[in-house]
């Protein structure tokens, strides 16, 4: 199990560094797409199965495969690229790179200062989880469904003109 | 109940006027002037005396904000009395003036002007912190849609200008009462707005020094000291003439009624402090007054630098701390109000017949109307303090209370005394003889300017010749209606009260002998004390 | 159970969530900006279930699934007017969207 | 979960079942009016159930909802707020093109959000009652297709999904340090030794909420969005959304006494006197009005903060004060924007608005009425609102904010003024365009805030113990 943590985290990694500076919408979504999978896998070996499977459903099958339509929608194809290329020039990454890597550090920093050492218990499977939504999360799950109903409402809305 | 009435008459009546706008032009103008009349008449009934051991002459008190321990309290003492007297005459006088100048929107500009007269009232006569602060800032928003909406063309900039200093220093004041209020709270657990609890308050001199500041920002920018002035030529010379008339005759007075009402009692120690400061305002205020006034081709403006003259020599007099000085800044202050107000009300008439306000292009006046005229000499002599007439009274006292205080400065502030003159007799020259235009020859005055003139003279006249009465219904000498927050108050109380015994007995008041004058030295007593 | 340090997942979460963030400030193509987002929220839910893990509770997990439907409804309203935006200007570039000034 | 649970959360529940009775009816009925009014009547029942929620509270309904004073007052203020929205949305939408049902039911979605954080006292129930307010704002800001609606809406959404990438990242943190979720047990937790990755954790939801609020230095985005809108859409932006992240926020720092961490209490000082700085000077530089209310909004908020960092009792109410005298006054201000707004166009330059109070008299006295409120002169609720909050902050001896706000004051007077002397100076002789007709809901609407306004600034007593209750739950 550990060692598809640290094979998935290094995929993870890379692939999302590859979206985010990607000059091509189509491989960037998919670099993405593996991203998620990757980020699936380390659910997995983290015991969260049932999320495993929803981020590889939801977040690498469903959101990614919106992303793609629009893509395709807005002809956003090879033509297009020179517009973004001047983006992924180094200079134009140095600052909010350099932002992003402070935060990074400080977190990391953070991070190193004891071991969060995992308590050995239960697993926490479906089952588990399922009984925290609908038990003590309930109104929680009710919201989370609102929220879904006015995301419909919104797309309907905006994307009907 | 009186009080109550007092300050929620002209409001009502203020209503009625925008109401009774719709049905014709002239109804606004005849409800404000009889709600005005009302409000006098009540007021003056206040003259008989209060109920006895009390040192007010009128109190009442209704619950508002408990919580905060903010009440409505309303006190009228000769001080409040003298300016409240003054505020309901003024008013009248303003609609007079107004009467033909303002066409348009009369019933909006009547609103406006009884509410601003509403504020002045009520600031006169409340004694509750936070009330104060709402009457204090109740005139600020219609005074500014006057100037804005019925001024000339630099109207906006001269009410932004207006509105933005004096908000500035009443929120520093408001600051201060908030401080005032927690040191008070926190000292005793009493949480009150009320004046009654707040004097005395004990504090240190540094903390007190601090609060201090924050009402003598309001004050200065409302009176206006130097160099806080800035604000004045522009909006007494941008507002319509009711306007400048307010503005002179009432919102400058209110400033110095705050720095008497509030700044001292409840700071004495730290007021002690900066005096000779002030004193060195006043006294350039003076001057710089009398000097600029000089140098104005605007008739209004010139007026407008006139008032930061003579309320230089209102400053002196209540920083003075001194009976003689304290009761001559209360005459003056009544006097300059009528005086500059008359002032105002010829300079508007002037502007009304000729369309102008350019002293270079006026002249030889006296020839086709002589009534105003005559007016104007008087109002002028008045100004430039003649014997006889109220303002002399004023200075006189300011500048004999203030020698014992500080000599130079009373010294210097006889200087501008001679400016005054100067710049007075300049207008009269300049305006009503000297070389006559082409155009010129315009019609005098009619018989409501003449009327509302005529009364303002006769206040002058009244002051001038027989103060005795004045000083013994109000004015700061009844003694027993001080406060007796401080002791340097009753210092200041005493002086006086002696001074008023002899005045009964008929000798002119300037000539009278101040009894136990030792007040400032007992401040300063007091100061190395600590 | 796995033995891998928490503290490891929710650095992997850190390192992500950075990179989304970069991605946000520098990208002004509005499809990279909604990924990167995408990719910051994701690092939070992984951040959650770490958190999970090292509690051995299933309220990380609850999160995330909280953060998911978010995540969906967000998306679906940002795709429909960055689409919409599209359609009326041509254009995906962020900075264009800049008519609004002062 | 309880009767007595299910009646707590009543005005949660009544405002879904109003959500999904309209989306359900959308597909039967159509009809401006009937939507508006369903969501009008979604509002009252919701307000009309706080009754029976009052007498179930105080109860924590799940670890997610404490039903309480607090709540309620804010729950009520909230709902308010949303009715009055919805009574200037009616005739700001009327006649406009597309379709309208969509718009109140996100409206009442959006106020679910909004009254979820009001009693909300856990990190689920505050990410979801966020996101669904931020959700409906996407909705709502891009929903007419005005020439600035989608970069605002674009703005917004970018801006707002990072917020929430922070504000969950944060709350992982936290979670992760201490395990818990729930802020009182936060509170006792964190007594016990705060750890760096607490620290960091609310340092990320700092910079959320600090998104959420508009406050500087997290401004940016405000002016735009805020012009962008639509009006009664800018309305609920500054009132109900900016409010009930303040009220989450007062509770969760109050609650789990974060202002009195060292750092923190330093920072939002900074925030706040950044926010009053940045929006007044800011605005005194606008030409339009809807950026100028932006501006101000922003400022407002650094008001507020002063009350938030006096905390206790009298921080509370005066928040709590200020908070109902903003809203009232905000949402009067671009009431009037909206009620002045044709279909084609917003009434937006200041230039526009010349000669307006010759030509509605009773409008623009109750647009100047709203002006004053929002620059605190006395009389209109906004005056004590600042007197409360300059109240605790110098109780607690914070002179250095009460200066900030002070001076802030003061450089605001002119901004609102400008607007002022606009609205009173003669129009540009024919340049001044036939207004719309007044819609009756939207003139009933901002007539009663204008009465309110005046109420609020007179007698605050009712309202006072009322916050004196809520202020006691903690």
């Amino acid at each position: 199990m550990d060692g598809l943590f640290y094979i998935a985290s290094a995929i993870a990694l890379v692939s999302t560094f590859r979206a985010v500076t990607g000059s091509n919408a189509v491989h960037s979504l998919l670099y993405l797409t593996v991203s998620f999978l990757a980020s699936a896998a380390v659910f997995y070996s983290l015991g969260a199965h049932y999320i495993a499977a929803l981020e590889a459903i939801i977040y690498a099958g469903a959101i990614m495969v919106l992303f793609l339509f629009v893509v395709m929608m807005a002809s956003y194809g090879p033509g297009r690229e020179t517009e973004e290329k001047r983006v992924t020039r180094p200079g134009t990454w140095a600052g909010p790179a350099a932002l992003a890597a402070i935060l990074l550090f400080e977190l990391v920093f953070v991070l190193t200062d004891r071991g969060l050492v995992p308590e050995e218990g239960r697993a926490l499977g479906p089952k588990a989880v399922g009984i925290a939504l609908f038990g003590p999360y309930l109104i929680g799950v009710e919201l989370a469904s609102v929220l879904l109903l006015v995301g419909l409402l919104g797309a309907y809305h905006i994307g009907r003109k | 109940m009186i009080l109550v009435w007092a300050v929620v008459i002209p409001l009502l009546g203020g209503l009625a006027a925008w109401l009774s706008g719709r049905l014709g032009s002239a109804f606004p103008r005849w409800v404000s002037l009889s709600a005005l009349a009302l409000d006098l008449v009540l007021l003056l009934t206040l003259l008989d005396g209060g109920p006895a051991g009390s040192r007010w002459l009128a109190e009442i008190r209704i619950e508002w904000i408990p919580v905060i321990g903010a009440g409505i309290h309303l006190a009228a003492d000769g001080l409040s009395l003298a300016l409240a007297l003054l505020t309901a005459f003024l008013g009248m006088a303003a609609v007079a003036a107004s009467w033909s100048g303002i066409r348009e929107r009369t019933g909006f500009f009547h609103l406006c002007l009884m509410s601003v007269i509403a504020g002045v009232m009520g600031a006169f006569l409340s004694l509750d912190l936070l009330l104060f602060y709402v009457f204090w800032e109740l005139m600020l928003v219609p005074m500014f849609f006057m100037v804005a909406v019925w001024g000339r063309e630099g109207r906006y900039r001269a009410a932004l200008r207006f509105f933005i200093f004096t908000q500035a220093g009443s929120l520093l004041m408001l600051a201060s009462i908030l401080g005032l209020y927690f040191v008070h709270g926190t000292e005793t657990g009493r949480y009150s707005f009320d004046y009654a609890d707040l004097l005395g308050t004990p504090m240190g001199l540094a903390t007190e020094f601090w609060l201090m500041l924050g009402f003598l920002a309001a004050f200065a920018v409302k009176l206006p000291a130097i160099p806080f002035h800035t604000w004045l030529p522009e909006a007494h010379s941008e507002a319509p003439t009711g306007g400048s008339v307010v503005l002179a005759g009432l919102l400058l007075k209110t400033g110095a009624y705050g720095m008497i009402r509030f700044l001292f009692p409840l700071f004495p120690d730290a007021a002690a402090t900066i005096a000779p400061v002030v004193h060195v305002l006043a006294v350039v205020g003076i001057i710089y007054g009398a000097v600029l006034a000089l140098g104005q081709t605007d008739l209004k403006r010139l007026i407008a630098y006139t008032s930061i003259s003579h309320m230089g020599f209102v400053l002196l007099g209540i920083f003075a701390w001194e009976g003689l000085a304290l009761n001559g800044a209360l005459v003056l202050m009544v006097c300059h109000g009528a005086s500059t107000g008359a002032l105002f009300i010829i300079a508007g008439a002037v502007e009304e017949r000729t369309h102008t306000l350019d002293i270079g292009r006026m002249g030889g006046f006296w020839s086709s109307a002589p009534k105003m005229g005559g007016a104007a000499l008087f109002f002028a002599l008045a100004s430039l303090g003649l014997p006889g007439l109220g303002n002399f009274i004023g200075e006189f006292l300011v500048l004999l209370g203030s020698f014992r205080v500080n000599a130079a400065a009373a010294v210097f502030a006889a200087l501008g005394l001679i400016a005054s003159a100067v710049y007075s007799l300049w207008i009269i020259q300049k305006v009503f003889h000297g070389p006559a235009p082409p155009e010129a020859g315009i019609a005098d005055i009619g018989g409501r300017e003449a009327a509302t003139l005529a009364s303002m003279a006769a206040v002058l006249l009244w002051l001038g010749l027989f103060p005795g009465p004045f000083f013994e219904r109000t004015g700061i000498g009844t003694a027993a209606s001080m406060p007796t927050g401080s002791e340097i108050e009753r210092e200041a109380v005493t002086g006086v009260a002696g001074r008023i015994g002899r005045e009964k007995s008929g000798r002119p008041p300037g000539l009278a002998r101040h009894g136990a004058g030792e007040g400032p030295e007992e401040m300063r007593g007091r100061q190395q004390g600590k | 159970m796995a033995t891998v340090p928490a503290e490891y997942a929710l650095g992997l979460a850190a390192v992500l969530f950075a990179l989304g963030l970069t991605g946000v400030l520098v990208r002004r193509n509005m499809v990279y900006v909604l990924m990167s987002i995408e990719v910051m929220l994701n690092a939070a839910g992984m951040a959650f279930i770490a958190a999970g893990y090292r509690w051995a509770e299933p309220d990380g997990q609850v999160m995330f699934v909280f953060i998911l439907s978010l995540a969906a409804a967000e998306v679906s309203v940002a795709l429909a007017v960055i689409f919409r935006f599209f359609h009326r200007t041509g254009t995906l570039d962020v900075d264009k969207a800049s008519s609004l000034k002062g | 979960m309880s009767i007595a649970d299910f009646i707590a959360v009543l005005p949660i529940l009544v405002l879904t079942i109003a959500a999904v009775a309209a989306t359900v009816l959308a597909a039967f009925r159509t009809g401006h009016a009937f939507n508006a009014a369903l969501a009008a009547c979604g509002f009252v029942l919701a307000l009309a159930s706080l009754a029976p929620a009052s007498k179930a509270a105080p109860r924590a309904v799940t670890a997610l909802f404490s039903v309480d004073a607090y709540s309620l007052f804010f729950t009520g203020l909230l709902l308010g707020a949303a009715l009055a929205v919805t009574l200037l949305s009616y005739g700001y939408n009327a006649g406009r093109e597309g379709g309208l049902a969509e718009f109140y039911i996100v409206l009442i979605i959006g106020t679910l959000g909004a009254i979820v954080l009001a009693s909300s006292v856990h990190f689920a129930s505050f990410f979801l009652g966020l996101e669904i307010l931020g959700v409906s704002l996407y909705v709502l800001i891009a929903y007419f297709l005005g020439p600035h609606a989608n970069e605002a809406s674009i703005k917004y959404l970018i801006l707002a999904g990072v917020a929430s990438s922070f504000l969950v990242f944060g709350m992982a943190l936290v979670y992760t340090e201490l395990g818990t979720m729930e802020f009182s047990r936060i509170a006792m937790r964190a007594g016990a030794g705060a750890g760096p990755l607490l620290f960091a954790g609310l340092a990320m939801i700092t910079v959320a909420a600090g998104f959420k609020l508009a406050a500087a230095p997290f401004h940016m985005w405000a002016p735009d969005v805020y012009e962008g809108a639509p009006a009664p859409v800018g309305a609920f932006l500054a009132s109900v959304s900016k409010g009930a992240v303040a009220v989450i926020i007062l509770r969760y720092f109050l609650q789990t006494g974060s202002f009195a961490i060292g750092p923190f209490f330093t920072v939002f000082t900074a925030i706040a006197v950044a926010s009053m700085f940045a929006g007044n000077i800011l605005a005194l530089f606008q030409k339009s009005v809807k950026r100028t209310l932006a501006y101000s909004s922003v400022a407002h908020i650094g008001y507020i903060l002063v009350a938030f960092l006096a905390g206790g009792r009298p921080g509370t109410v005066a928040a709590g004060y200020y908070l109902a005298a903003y809203f009232v006054s905000i949402i009067g201000a671009f009431g009037a924007v909206a009620l002045l707004s044709g279909k084609e166009k917003e009434l937006d330059s200041i230039t526009e608005y010349r000669g307006l109070a010759w030509q509605r008299p009773w409008l623009a006295g109750a647009f100047t009425a709203m002006l004053l409120s929002l620059a605190g002169m006395p009389l209109t609720a906004g005056f004590l609102g600042k007197l409360f909050v300059a109240g605790a902050g110098v109780g607690e001896d914070l002179w250095f904010l009460v200066i900030a706000l002070v001076v802030n004051s003061a450089i605001s007077v002119y901004y609102y003024l400008r607007i002022i002397i606009a609205l009173f100076s003669p129009a540009y002789g024919e340049a001044a365009a036939p207004l719309p007709g007044l819609p009756l809901a939207g003139s009933v609407a901002l007539g009663t805030l204008t009465l309110l306004l005046v109420f609020l600034g007179v007698y605050p007593a009712p309202l006072l113990s009322l916050l004196e209750k809520a202020a006691a739950v903690f």
